[in-house]
């Protein structure tokens, strides 16, 4: 059991500092190595939860999600309601999404997504978060001047659109429902998941294109 | 703490990378701190704690080192703490006679089992308590003016301002305790704050900000 | 600008140097870059735009980099942006034909003349201006809440704060404006807090905190 | 003249992240050399000025202040009343003194001077600041917990004694008026200054010995 005493630990990280070596493929191989001989970790393991997120869990489940929400008015009733639930109707339910709350965009209101605080994200359905949602430029801008930030992800808002940002500092976790293309009735939902970006997810894309190919 | 990790509105931080490749690792060594920090967990490193530890990395370290980088310090740091790896191992690299470990072997899992555990991984936080929210939906409310030195997620931008409560959440684990090895649960409230409380110069800009934030952060207006 | 430089009771610095030597300067090159602070300056360049240039050095250099060397960075940025060294000159490392120079020698100094323009050198800030002072002395104010996206000299820890008019000194060049290329003026203040009015857990402890802020940086309690 | 663009010194700024060598010291030769070339600069002004804050202008001035102000309650009156007249007598006025201020401490009172926005000196009287008052550290402690400061300093204080902490937000500056040791009374202006410890006239030091030699 640790003593949580922050002093102790700042003082670590000072050590740390200085006997750590320098380039982080070498810190991280030192921890896998110790880690792995002292048997607190199988780095089959560490494979395992590498492919894991690398081919099953990522924006690909978060699409399918939003997909069907715009295919079935109940499913989007229950998204809305309790979504921890609705997705695992998917199996999606999983790391940091028992919380999970959707965001819906309308044509007045777009929703944006942070954590200021340290880099909270919903794993389970978005997988691995892009290096700038955990970067100090996006945490500290967003909050501020969110329609700059989403000036330079190149989405222009009008003046009379509500912005919304949410800022992760509790375990709920926050998903983005993207407004439906126009002049996609035609489409199925594993169609529409293909319509779906990441960053609409996140909030740091809004007008999603009707006819284009699988973006994930 | 008032750390360098309370990043909300702090200035100077320049322009973000909005076209970076999308993949989930971009290089083999942060898709092995992801995976270690799926698989290699230790008893009583709670997540408030751990969240804490990577606040207390130097500002500068914290600044200018990956992301994933600060994963891996955070890890190593909470394991010297507990005592499992120690500063003479991680100068040597190598795990030193004498020391920690344990016996059995770890559990061995595969890319299935790992997904099935990320769904056994869908922990709750909240609890049912005996006393009612003292807030409602609607109400303002001031937050507190002050944080204090351990963990808190109270961040500095929305101190001492006004807020609506927009929705109630439960009774949630409280992190300023549950970091320090305390398990007790409070009412948590999503507050919205309009973007001209906060920042100055934003005044007609039509920015609304949401913040999920505990009981004792908030008073009555 | 709310920036990495505004330090002011920010927590995760660590310890003081408390023994380091007592010389004026530790290396030949930071003695070096405060000749170069005294003796070359550029027409327009204030002190507040020159702070305020310093202010805007990357987090993790301001943070990582000695003291000194973020003067020289700070000056190579100046002198970037008003023309005289390109960044061409920066890589290269030298100066480039056809590129900003002077065509008489510099002045030389000796020491005894160094001395002297130091003396020259006590330059004051404070001037005349019409208007009366708004406070007086024994007053209570409350500071604004608000900082701007640029160069002030209103901390962040003294911001929305009760604090209470210790002594007037007069109308002083007003850094905010100054910054920007802009002469005013403005009443400063020195303002008194009580340690507890601005830190969490301070309560008793009879610790007083002093700042000089200017007229526009208060309003009446 | 500067347009006064944060934006545009901002990216100077980050250029130079990448194209400046890494090391101090090439840097600032990079710097001199490029002055030099230019004519901004003769090096042998640099010298000068090197040679006036090495040996002439330092701490050993503020000890003489003090001293006199300890021997001569007249020029303590004028100090504490006009601070730059009143060094200036002495010769000392200069660089970031003409709005000096002193603040004296007592047995009740305990004064400590910071730059919590940058690192403000009173450079004619004291010369160059320590590195640790230019440092985040103290910056950033000194204003929250000048008691713990003071500890780690070496100096304890009474719970009685009022802390007096002087941020210099303006282009004021603070000398601390350290307090006379005890049993001095025998000593002349010289010998006092003497005692005089440069961290005392920042209030990092509070007790000064009263039988010591030359501290500075």
């Amino acid at each position: 059991m640790p003593e949580f005493d922050s002093k102790k630990v700042a003082q670590i990280h000072q050590h740390l500092h200085s006997h750590l070596p320098s380039d982080s493929a070498l810190r991280v191989k030192a921890l896998e190595t110790l880690l792995v001989d002292k048997r607190l970790v199988d780095p089959r393991t560490i494979d395992a939860w590498v492919e894991a997120y690398s081919e099953e869990i990522g924006p690909k489940r978060g699409a399918r999600v939003i997909a069907r929400a715009w295919s079935d008015p109940d499913y989007k009733r229950r998204l809305m309601d309790n979504a921890p639930a609705a997705i695992d109707e998917l199996g999606y339910l999983g790391t940091a999404t028992a919380h999970l709350k959707v965001v819906e965009n309308t044509d007045k209101i777009h929703n944006l997504v942070v954590c200021t605080l340290c880099s909270c994200y919903p794993f389970s359905i978005l997988g691995i978060a892009p290096a700038w949602y955990k970067a100090a430029a996006y945490r500290s801008r967003v909050v501020r001047d969110p329609r700059g930030v989403l000036a330079e992800f190149g989405v222009s808002i009008e003046d009379e659109t509500e912005v919304r940002v949410w800022d992760s500092t509790a375990e709920l976790r926050y998903l983005v429902l993207p407004r439906r293309p126009p002049g996609t009735g035609h489409m199925n939902e594993e169609e529409l998941a293909g319509l779906v970006t990441r960053n609409s997810m996140i909030g740091t894309d809004r007008e999603l294109a009707g006819d284009a190919g699988s973006k994930i | 703490m008032d750390g360098i990790h309370d990043l909300g509105g702090k200035q100077g931080y320049g322009p973000i990378e909005v076209d970076e490749a999308e993949v989930p690792f971009h290089h083999d060594w942060e898709a092995r701190e992801w995976g270690i920090s799926r698989s290699a967990r230790v008893p009583g490193i709670n997540i408030d704690w751990w969240r804490h530890c990577r606040e207390l990395i130097m500002p500068e370290d914290y600044l200018s080192r990956p992301y994933f980088d600060s994963w891996a310090q955070t890890d190593f740091a909470t394991y010297i703490n507990v005592g499992i790896i120690s500063m003479q191992e991680v100068v040597s690299g190598k795990a030193l006679p004498g020391q920690f470990n344990i016996n059995q072997p770890p559990p061995v899992l595969t890319p299935q089992q790992a997904i099935q555990e990320d769904h056994d991984n869908a922990t709750r936080f909240d609890s049912e308590i005996d006393t009612s929210p003292v807030f409602s939906i609607g109400q303002q409310v001031i937050t507190s003016r002050h944080g204090h030195d351990c963990h808190t997620r109270l961040p500095q931008y929305v101190r001492g301002r006004c807020g609506t409560v927009h929705d109630y959440n439960g009774a949630h684990i409280f992190p300023d305790l549950s970091s320090l090895g305390e398990e007790t649960y409070q009412h948590l409230y999503t507050i919205v704050f309009e973007g001209s409380e906060l920042w100055p110069g934003s005044e007609g800009r039509n920015d609304k900000i949401y913040l999920d934030l505990w009981e004792s952060y908030l008073v009555v207006k």
